[in-house]
C-alpha cells in the first residue's frame, strides 16, 4: 500500500478550480479537504481524471465537536493507493447524494444521513436505513446512552404501547413505509439472467397477437419479512411481485441495529473485542483483529512472530467455520437438507478446537493489540491434524454433493450476475468480488499479520453468477486448510504477546487497517483522542455492500431464485445493522 | 376441551385425560425458530444438528408461527423488532411458550446500554425460560428446554390439583 | 351380515390403516432423515422415540385452532377434509393380496388415478382461502404442478397395463408372476423407460422433494398449510404421508410384482393366508425408504424448471414410449403366434 | 456435460447413502455430558484460598472493568480500621456475555470462570444471584519493613521533549492505581 504523493492531487484539483487543502496525516495517509459546495466536482475528477479512484471503500462521518466530518475513503487499485476526501458539514445541513458517481454509497449515505442527523437529497430513496421514526441521531456526541443505574434497574424500563407503533418513514415524510418499493435506478446495467428471458421461438411460430400480451396481472407486495426461513437473520425484502417473477425489490434493515459504533465510544480499548466480536458473529477472530491492528498502528507496537502466526492459524480456521455457516444454509435454500447437516458435524470439530485454545466456541476476545491472549494448547494441537484429517476427505464429499449436483448448477448458474465494473461500482469485496474476475484479496495485496510467510493461492472465476461465487468459496477453504497445515507445522519459537499496558491509552491520531474476513474487507477507521476510550470507531461492513448490489439484482428473477440469490451473497445482519 | 363437558370438571377422566395431553404437549414442543443474531447459529442451526440433535427430544423446527408451540427468541430485540415479535407471538396457537435465548433476550445483555435495544424480551412478550449465555452452548438450551417441559408439567398439576380440590 | 356392515367394517379398516400408515411413515421419516444426516432422530419419547408420532398427534389434537378473521370460512374449514378423504379413498383400490383387497375394483388403477386428481383442487382451496399470500403461491405452484402431470403418470403406466392386459391390479400382479429366462422374475421393472417416467411424474404428483415446491419451507414460509394449525394441520401432513405410500405402493404393484416374490411360486404363497399383505407392505416400504432418502439430499428444482421438464420431456418420451411398447408387444405376439 | 445429465444426482444420493452407515455422533444431553476444556468459559465464580475464605480485597477493578454492569459490589467499610467488609456482591448472570474480562483484570485471582453452563431460570427465579455475601474482604498480608525492595536507581535524565508513551510505561500498575472509572 503505498501512500499517493499529495503534490500530484493537489495539482489536479487546482486544474479544475476547486481549493483544496491536502495534507499528509500520520498513520493514515493523504487526507484532501474540501468545502461541501465543490464536493461534487472533486469526487467526479478523483473518479474519472487520471488520478483514477475508481473504488469507495467506504463512507462515514465524524462528529468533530462542532460540524460532521464526512468521509469518503478512496482507493485506487491500479497504483494501490488510498485517499481520504474529508467534507465538513454544519449540524442538519443537507447531504448531496453521490450515488451516480460512486453507487456503493447508495446505503451508507442513508445511514450516514439517519445517524448524523443530515438531510439527504438526490437520492432514489431517501429513507431511515436502520432506525425507525423518533429516534434521535445516535452518533452525534450530544445523543447520550443509558446511564448504569438505568441499566442496573432493568424493571424500570416500561414499554409504552406507542413504542410498539414505531414506522419507518423516509427522512421526507411523505412517502408511507408500506407504498411499493422504490425502483432503484440501476436495475438494468448490473443483473440480466437468461432464465427468466422470453425463448426465441423457433422458426415458423411467432408470438400470440398483441393483444394477448397485455394481459393485465394485478402485482402483489410480498414482504420476505424479518421473520423467514431463509433470509439468514433478520432482513426484510419487500418484493413487488407478478406471479411468480420479481419485479421491484428493496431491502429493509435496521431489525438488529445494536448501536456496536456508539457503544465503542464508550469502551476502554481491551473491551473492544468482545463488542466487534458481536458485529460479524461469524468471523469474530476477524473482527478483533482488525481492532486489534487499529490500536496497534496507532500504539506502534511492534507483534511478536509467534503471535502473529497464531493469528493466522485463528483466523484461517474461523475462515472455515464461517465459509460453512454460508455453504449449510445455502443448501437449505436450494432445499436440501443434507449438506447442511454433514458440514455442520465438522463445524463441531473445529468448535472444540476453538473453543480448547480461546475458550469461547463462537466470541473468543482472543486477539489483543500486542497479541493473543494465550498460547496454544498441546491438545488443541492434535485436535487440528486430526481435524485436518478427515476434513480433506469430507470438504470433497460436501463439494461433490451440492455443487455436482445438476439439479443445484441449474438453480444457481447465471443467477444475479455481477460484471466486473458492476461489482467495483457497488463496492463488493471479497468472494463476492474474486467471483466477478478483480483478483484483489487483502491478505496478498495489503498483508497483515504473518499472511507474507504463507504460501496460498486465491481463488478467481470470471463468471459471476450465484455458482461462481460458491466455487470461489469453497476454493477458498481448501486454502485455509493448507494454510492451518502450514501453520501447525512451522509455529515458531517466541512469545505470544507484546508488553503492552493494562489500560491502553493510545496517542492522539486517527487510522484505518483492514483484513480479510470471509466476507470481504473488514476495515475499522479508528478516531483516538488520547482517553482511554475510542474517539470514533467506524467498522466497515462487506456485507452492507452485498445488500445493496444483491437489491438491484433481484428484478427479474423468481421468488425461488431470490432466496438462494441472497444465499449466495453471503451476508450477516449483525455486520450490516451494527 | 370437550371432555369436560362431558364428565364435569372433576372427574377422573377428565384430569387424567389432561395429564395424556400434558406429557403429549411436553413431549412434541415444535418450535418457531426466530433467530435474530449469533444465538440463531447457536441454538437453532448447531442445536439441530449432528451433535447436539433436538429431533432427539420431539423438539423440531416449523417455519410458520401457526403450527408452533414455543417461540425462541435468539439475539437481540431492539425498537424496529419489538412490534414483530409482539405480532408473531399473537399469531401463535394458545398453548404457547416463549423461551428467551442468551443474554440479549433475557436482559439486553452487551448492548443494553444503547437506546435503541429493548431490555429483555420480557418487555414485549411474557417469557418462560431464560437461557443466559452469549450465546449460550447447545447443551444449554437444550437445558433450557428441560426446564420448560418441567414448568409445563408443574402448571398442569397445579391447575389439576385445584381442579381436585375442587371436587372434595 | 348384510351389505352396509360389511362396507362399513371395509371403511373403517382403510380408515385405521391410513392412520397407523401415516403414523408410522412420519415416525420412519424423521429416524431415516436422522441417520442418514448422522444424527440420532427422536431417541426420549419411549424406546427408541417410538411413542414420538403419538405424542405429536395428540398435542395437535389438544392444540387451539384459530380461524383467521380475514380467511373464506367455509373453503377453509372444508380444504382439509378434500385433501384427506381422496388419499383415503385411494387405500381402497390397493391389492395387498387377491383376497385381502378392500375392494377388488375391476378398474383400480383408472381408480386411484381419478381419486388422485382431487387433491390439487383441495390443495387449491387450502392455499386460496387462507387469504395469505404465501399459501396462495404455494397453491398455484400445487396446482400448476399437480395437473400437469396427471398426464405423463397415466401415460407412463399405461404400458404396464398393455402388458399385463387388464385394468385390475390384482390381474397385473398375478400377470407378473413367473420367471423369464429361469433366473429373472417376470416384473416389469424391465420396462425401464416406463419405470423411470412413471417414478418421475409420480415424484412430482406427490410432491416429494426435489419437486416439494408446494410447500417449500424455505421459500414459501410453509406452503399451502402456513395459516392451518392444530388437526387442520395434522390433517394435512397426513394426507401427504399417505400420498406417498400410494404411490410407492403403486411402484411396487406395476414394477415390482405387488406381493410376490420373486422366485416364490405364488400359489405357495397365498397358502399362508396373512403373507401377502404383509410382504406387500414390507417392499412398499423399502420404496418409502429410497424416497426418503431422495428426500433427504437432492435440493428443490425450480417451478418453471419443472414445467419445462413436463410439457417438454415428460409428455412427448410418455407418448413416444406407449407407442413403443405396444409395437413391441404386437411384434412378440407375431413372434409367438409364428413358433 | 462432461458427464451424462443424471449422475451428480446419483453421485450425491451415493455420498448421502455412504453417510447413512456412518456412526452418529450424537451427544445425548442430558443422559451423557462433554466435559469441556480447561479454558472454556462458563458462569463467573468467586474463588476461595486454603481455608476458605475469599481471596477477594474489594478493590473494584472487576466492577470497572465489566463494560455492561454485571457485576455490582456493596461495601461497607469499618472507618478507623479501614478494613472492607462485602454485604452483597451480586453477579447478573443473564446480562453477563462470558468474555472474562473481570477475570483478567482481577489483580488477586479472586475471580473465576467455571465451566457451569447450565443456568437457564424460569420467570419465576431471578436473573441473578450473589457470589460472596455478608464475608470480611481479604485484607493485605502485612509485608515487614526489612524485605522491601532496594528502591530502583532513579533512571537517568530522559530528554525533554521525547514524550515517552505513556502506556508502555506502566505495565504492573496495582489495581488502586486506576484513576477515573469510565462509567
Amino acid at each position: 500500500m503505498h501512500t499517493p504523493d499529495p503534490t500530484a492531487i493537489s495539482g489536479a484539483l487546482d486544474a479544475i478550480g476547486v481549493s483544496a487543502g491536502v495534507e499528509e496525516v500520520a498513520k493514515l495517509g493523504v487526507v484532501c479537504r474540501v468545502a461541501p459546495a465543490d464536493s461534487r466536482s472533486t469526487l467526479r475528477a478523483f473518479k474519472e481524471g487520471d488520478l483514477a479512484f475508481g473504488f469507495l471503500v467506504d463512507l462515514f462521518g465524524v462528529d468533530t465537536g462542532e460540524a460532521v466530518d464526512v468521509v469518503y475513503h478512496l482507493r485506487s487499485f491500479s497504483r494501490d493507493e488510498d485517499v481520504y476526501v474529508k467534507v465538513e458539514h454544519e449540524y442538519g445541513a443537507n447531504l448531496e447524494s453521490m450515488w451516480d458517481i460512486y453507487p456503493a454509497g447508495l446505503m451508507p449515505e442513508r445511514e450516514l444521513a439517519e445517524m448524523f442527523g443530515l438531510t439527504l437529497s438526490g437520492h432514489p430513496n431517501p429513507r431511515r436505513l436502520l432506525t425507525t421514526d423518533g429516534c434521535p441521531p445516535f452518533l452525534l456526541k450530544g445523543s447520550e446512552i443509558r446511564a448504569e443505574d438505568e441499566v442496573r434497574h432493568r424493571e424500570r424500563q416500561v414499554v409504552a404501547p406507542e413504542n410498539l407503533e414505531r414506522t419507518v418513514s423516509s427522512l421526507e415524510p411523505e412517502q408511507s413505509p408500506h407504498a411499493a418499493p422504490a425502483k432503484m435506478p440501476l436495475q438494468e446495467g448490473i443483473a440480466a439472467p437468461s432464465a427468466v428471458q422470453p425463448v426465441d421461438l423457433p422458426a415458423g411460430l411467432h408470438r400470440a397477437p398483441t393483444g394477448v400480451d397485455e394481459l393485465q396481472t394485478e402485482r402483489l407486495i410480498l414482504s420476505m419479512g424479518p421473520q423467514h426461513p431463509s433470509t439468514h437473520g433478520v432482513l426484510r425484502i419487500n418484493l413487488e411481485i407478478d406471479g411468480e417473477e420479481v419485479i421491484g425489490s428493496e431491502c429493509h434493515i435496521g431489525y438488529l441495529h445494536r448501536g456496536i459504533e456508539k457503544l465503542a465510544e464508550t469502551r476502554r480499548f481491551t473491551a473492544l473485542g468482545p463488542l466487534m466480536d458481536r458485529g460479524d458473529y461469524l468471523a469474530s477472530m476477524h473482527a478483533e483483529l482488525a481492532t486489534s491492528l487499529a490500536t496497534e498502528q496507532l500504539l506502534e507496537v511492534e507483534v511478536p512472530r509467534r503471535a502473529n502466526w497464531l493469528r493466522v492459524l485463528m483466523g484461517e480456521l474461523n475462515r472455515i467455520s464461517s465459509h460453512i455457516v454460508w455453504y449449510g444454509p445455502n443448501g437449505l435454500d436450494a432445499g436440501s437438507m443434507g449438506p447442511f447437516l454433514y458440514v455442520f458435524r465438522d463445524r463441531e470439530y473445529m468448535l472444540d478446537i476453538l473453543e480448547d485454545i480461546t475458550g469461547g466456541r463462537m466470541m473468543f476476545n482472543y486477539m489483543r493489540p500486542g497479541g493473543v491472549l494465550r498460547d496454544i494448547t498441546p491438545e488443541a494441537d492434535g485436535k487440528i491434524r486430526k481435524f485436518l484429517k478427515f476434513f480433506n476427505q469430507h470438504i470433497d464429499e460436501n463439494d461433490e454433493i451440492l455443487m455436482g449436483n445438476e439439479i443445484f448448477q441449474a438453480r444457481m448458474k447465471d443467477l444475479g450476475v455481477f460484471s466486473k465494473e458492476g461489482a467495483l461500482a457497488f463496492g463488493l469485496t471479497g468472494g463476492n468480488l474474486r467471483a466477478s474476475g478483480f483478483d484483489f484479496d487483502v491478505r496478498r495485496d495489503q498483508p497483515y499479520a504473518a499472511y507474507p510467510e504463507m504460501d496460498f493461492e486465491v481463488p478467481v472465476s470470471t463468471d459471476g453468477d450465484a455458482y461462481a461465487r460458491c466455487r470461489v468459496r469453497l476454493d477458498e477453504m481448501r486454502q485455509s486448510a493448507r494454510m492451518i497445515q502450514q501453520c501447525i507445522d512451522g509455529l515458531p519459537e517466541g512469545d505470544f504477546t507484546a508488553k503492552v499496558a493494562k489500560v491502553l491509552r493510545p496517542p492522539a491520531g486517527e487510522t484505518y487497517a483492514a483484513v480479510e474476513s470471509p466476507r470481504g474487507e473488514l476495515g475499522v477507521h479508528l478516531v483516538a483522542d488520547g482517553s482511554d476510550s475510542p474517539y470514533r470507531m467506524r467498522y466497515r461492513p462487506p456485507t452492507l455492500f452485498a445488500l445493496q448490489a444483491g437489491e438491484q439484482a433481484l428484478p427479474g428473477t423468481l421468488i425461488a431464485d431470490s432466496v438462494v440469490l441472497m444465499g449466495s451473497l453471503d451476508f450477516v445482519l449483525g455486520e450490516i445493522d451494527r | 376441551m370437550a371432555i369436560d363437558k362431558l364428565t364435569g370438571e372433576n372427574s377422573t377422566l377428565f384430569i387424567r385425560s389432561e395429564q395424556l395431553f400434558d406429557v403429549a404437549r411436553r413431549k412434541s414442543l415444535w418450535y418457531m425458530g426466530f433467530g435474530i443474531a449469533c444465538c440463531a447459529i447457536e441454538g437453532l442451526m448447531h442445536a439441530s444438528g449432528p451433535r447436539y440433535d433436538f429431533d432427539r427430544m420431539g423438539v423440531f423446527f416449523r417455519a410458520s408461527p401457526r403450527q408452533s408451540d414455543v417461540m425462541i427468541v435468539a439475539g437481540t430485540v431492539n425498537w424496529k423488532m419489538a412490534p414483530v415479535v409482539k405480532r408473531l407471538y399473537d399469531e401463535m396457537p394458545e398453548p404457547k411458550f416463549v423461551v428467551a435465548m442468551g443474554a440479549c433476550a433475557s436482559t439486553g445483555g452487551p448492548f443494553r446500554e444503547y437506546p435503541n435495544v429493548v431490555m429483555g424480551v420480557d418487555k414485549v412478550v411474557p417469557v418462560d425460560v431464560y437461557i443466559p449465555g452469549c450465546p449460550p452452548r447447545p447443551e444449554a438450551v437444550q437445558y433450557g428446554f428441560i426446564r420448560l417441559m418441567d414448568k409445563i408439567k408443574a402448571q398442569t398439576e397445579e391447575r389439576l390439583a385445584h381442579a381436585r380440590s375442587d371436587s372434595h | 351380515m348384510n351389505i352396509w356392515l360389511i362396507a362399513i367394517l371395509r371403511f373403517l379398516a382403510a380408515l385405521a390403516l391410513m392412520l397407523v400408515n401415516g403414523v408410522v411413515l412420519i415416525y420412519m421419516l424423521r429416524k431415516v432423515l436422522g441417520r442418514l444426516h448422522v444424527r440420532l432422530g427422536p431417541m426420549d419419547n419411549g424406546p427408541w422415540g417410538l411413542l414420538q408420532t403419538p405424542f405429536d398427534v395428540l398435542k395437535l389434537l389438544s392444540k387451539e385452532d384459530p380461524t383467521p378473521k380475514a380467511v373464506d370460512k367455509a373453503l377453509f374449514w372444508l380444504a382439509p377434509a378434500v385433501v384427506f378423504v381422496p388419499s383415503l379413498m385411494a387405500y381402497i383400490a390397493l391389492p395387498f393380496s387377491n383376497t385381502w383387497t378392500i375392494a377388488n375394483l375391476p378398474l383400480g388403477l383408472l381408480f386411484i388415478f381419478a381419486v388422485m386428481s382431487i387433491i390439487p383442487l383441495g390443495i387449491l382451496m387450502a392455499g386460496w382461502a387462507s387469504n395469505n399470500k404465501w399459501s396462495l403461491l404455494g397453491a398455484m405452484r400445487a396446482v400448476g404442478a399437480q395437473v400437469t402431470y396427471e398426464v405423463p403418470m397415466l401415460m407412463a403406466a399405461l404400458p404396464v397395463v398393455m402388458m399385463a392386459g387388464s385394468l385390475n391390479l390384482g390381474d397385473i400382479v398375478n400377470a407378473q408372476s413367473g420367471t423369464v429366462l429361469w433366473v429373472i422374475p417376470n416384473w416389469y421393472i424391465w420396462n425401464v423407460p416406463a419405470f423411470i417416467l412413471f417414478f418421475i411424474s409420480g415424484l412430482i404428483e406427490t410432491g416429494q422433494t426435489p419437486f416439494d415446491m408446494a410447500e417449500a419451507e424455505s421459500e414459501l414460509v410453509a406452503g399451502f398449510a402456513t395459516e392451518y394449525s392444530s388437526m387442520r394441520f395434522g390433517l394435512l401432513f397426513l394426507s401427504e404421508f399417505s400420498n406417498t405410500f400410494i404411490f410407492a405402493a403403486l411402484l411396487v404393484t406395476l414394477f415390482f410384482g405387488g406381493w410376490q416374490l420373486p422366485w416364490v411360486p405364488a400359489s405357495a404363497l397365498s397358502a399362508i393366508g396373512f403373507l401377502p399383505p404383509v410382504l406387500f407392505v414390507v417392499k412398499t416400504y423399502i420404496v418409502i425408504f429410497f424416497l426418503m432418502v431422495i428426500r433427504g439430499t437432492l435440493p428443490r428444482v425450480r417451478v418453471d424448471q419443472m414445467l419445462a421438464l413436463g410439457w417438454k420431456f415428460l409428455l412427448p418420451s410418455s407418448l413416444a414410449w406407449l407407442m413403443v411398447t405396444g409395437v413391441l408387444i404386437k411384434v412378440s405376439q407375431v413372434l409367438a403366434v409364428g413358433r | 456435460m462432461s458427464r451424462i445429465y443424471g449422475t451428480g444426482i446419483l453421485k450425491s444420493m451415493g455420498i448421502a447413502f455412504k453417510n447413512f452407515f456412518r456412526q452418529p455422533i450424537t451427544l445425548q444431553y442430558p443422559h451423557e455430558k462433554m466435559e469441556l476444556p480447561e479454558r472454556s468459559r462458563g458462569a463467573v465464580v468467586a474463588t476461595f484460598d486454603d481455608e476458605g475464605n475469599p481471596k477477594c480485597r474489594a478493590c473494584l477493578a472487576c466492577v470497572r472493568a465489566c463494560p455492561d454492569f454485571v457485576l455490582q459490589m456493596d461495601l461497607t467499610t469499618d472507618p478507623e480500621t479501614k478494613a472492607k467488609h462485602i454485604d452483597e456482591f451480586t453477579y447478573e448472570v443473564a446480562a453477563c456475555m462470558f468474555c472474562g474480562l473481570c477475570v483478567e483484570t482481577c489483580p488477586f485471582d479472586a475471580l473465576a470462570m467455571s465451566n457451569e453452563y447450565e443456568l437457564s431460570r424460569t420467570n419465576t427465579e431471578p436473573l441473578q444471584y450473589s457470589l460472596l455475601s455478608d464475608v470480611a474482604a481479604a485484607v493485605p498480608p502485612k509485608r515487614d519493613p526489612a524485605d522491601r525492595p532496594a528502591p530502583k536507581p532513579k533512571p537517568p535524565a530522559k530528554p525533554a521533549d521525547s514524550a515517552e508513551p505513556q502506556a508502555s510505561g506502566s505495565e504492573s500498575e496495582g489495581a488502586d492505581g486506576e484513576g477515573d472509572s469510565n462509567a
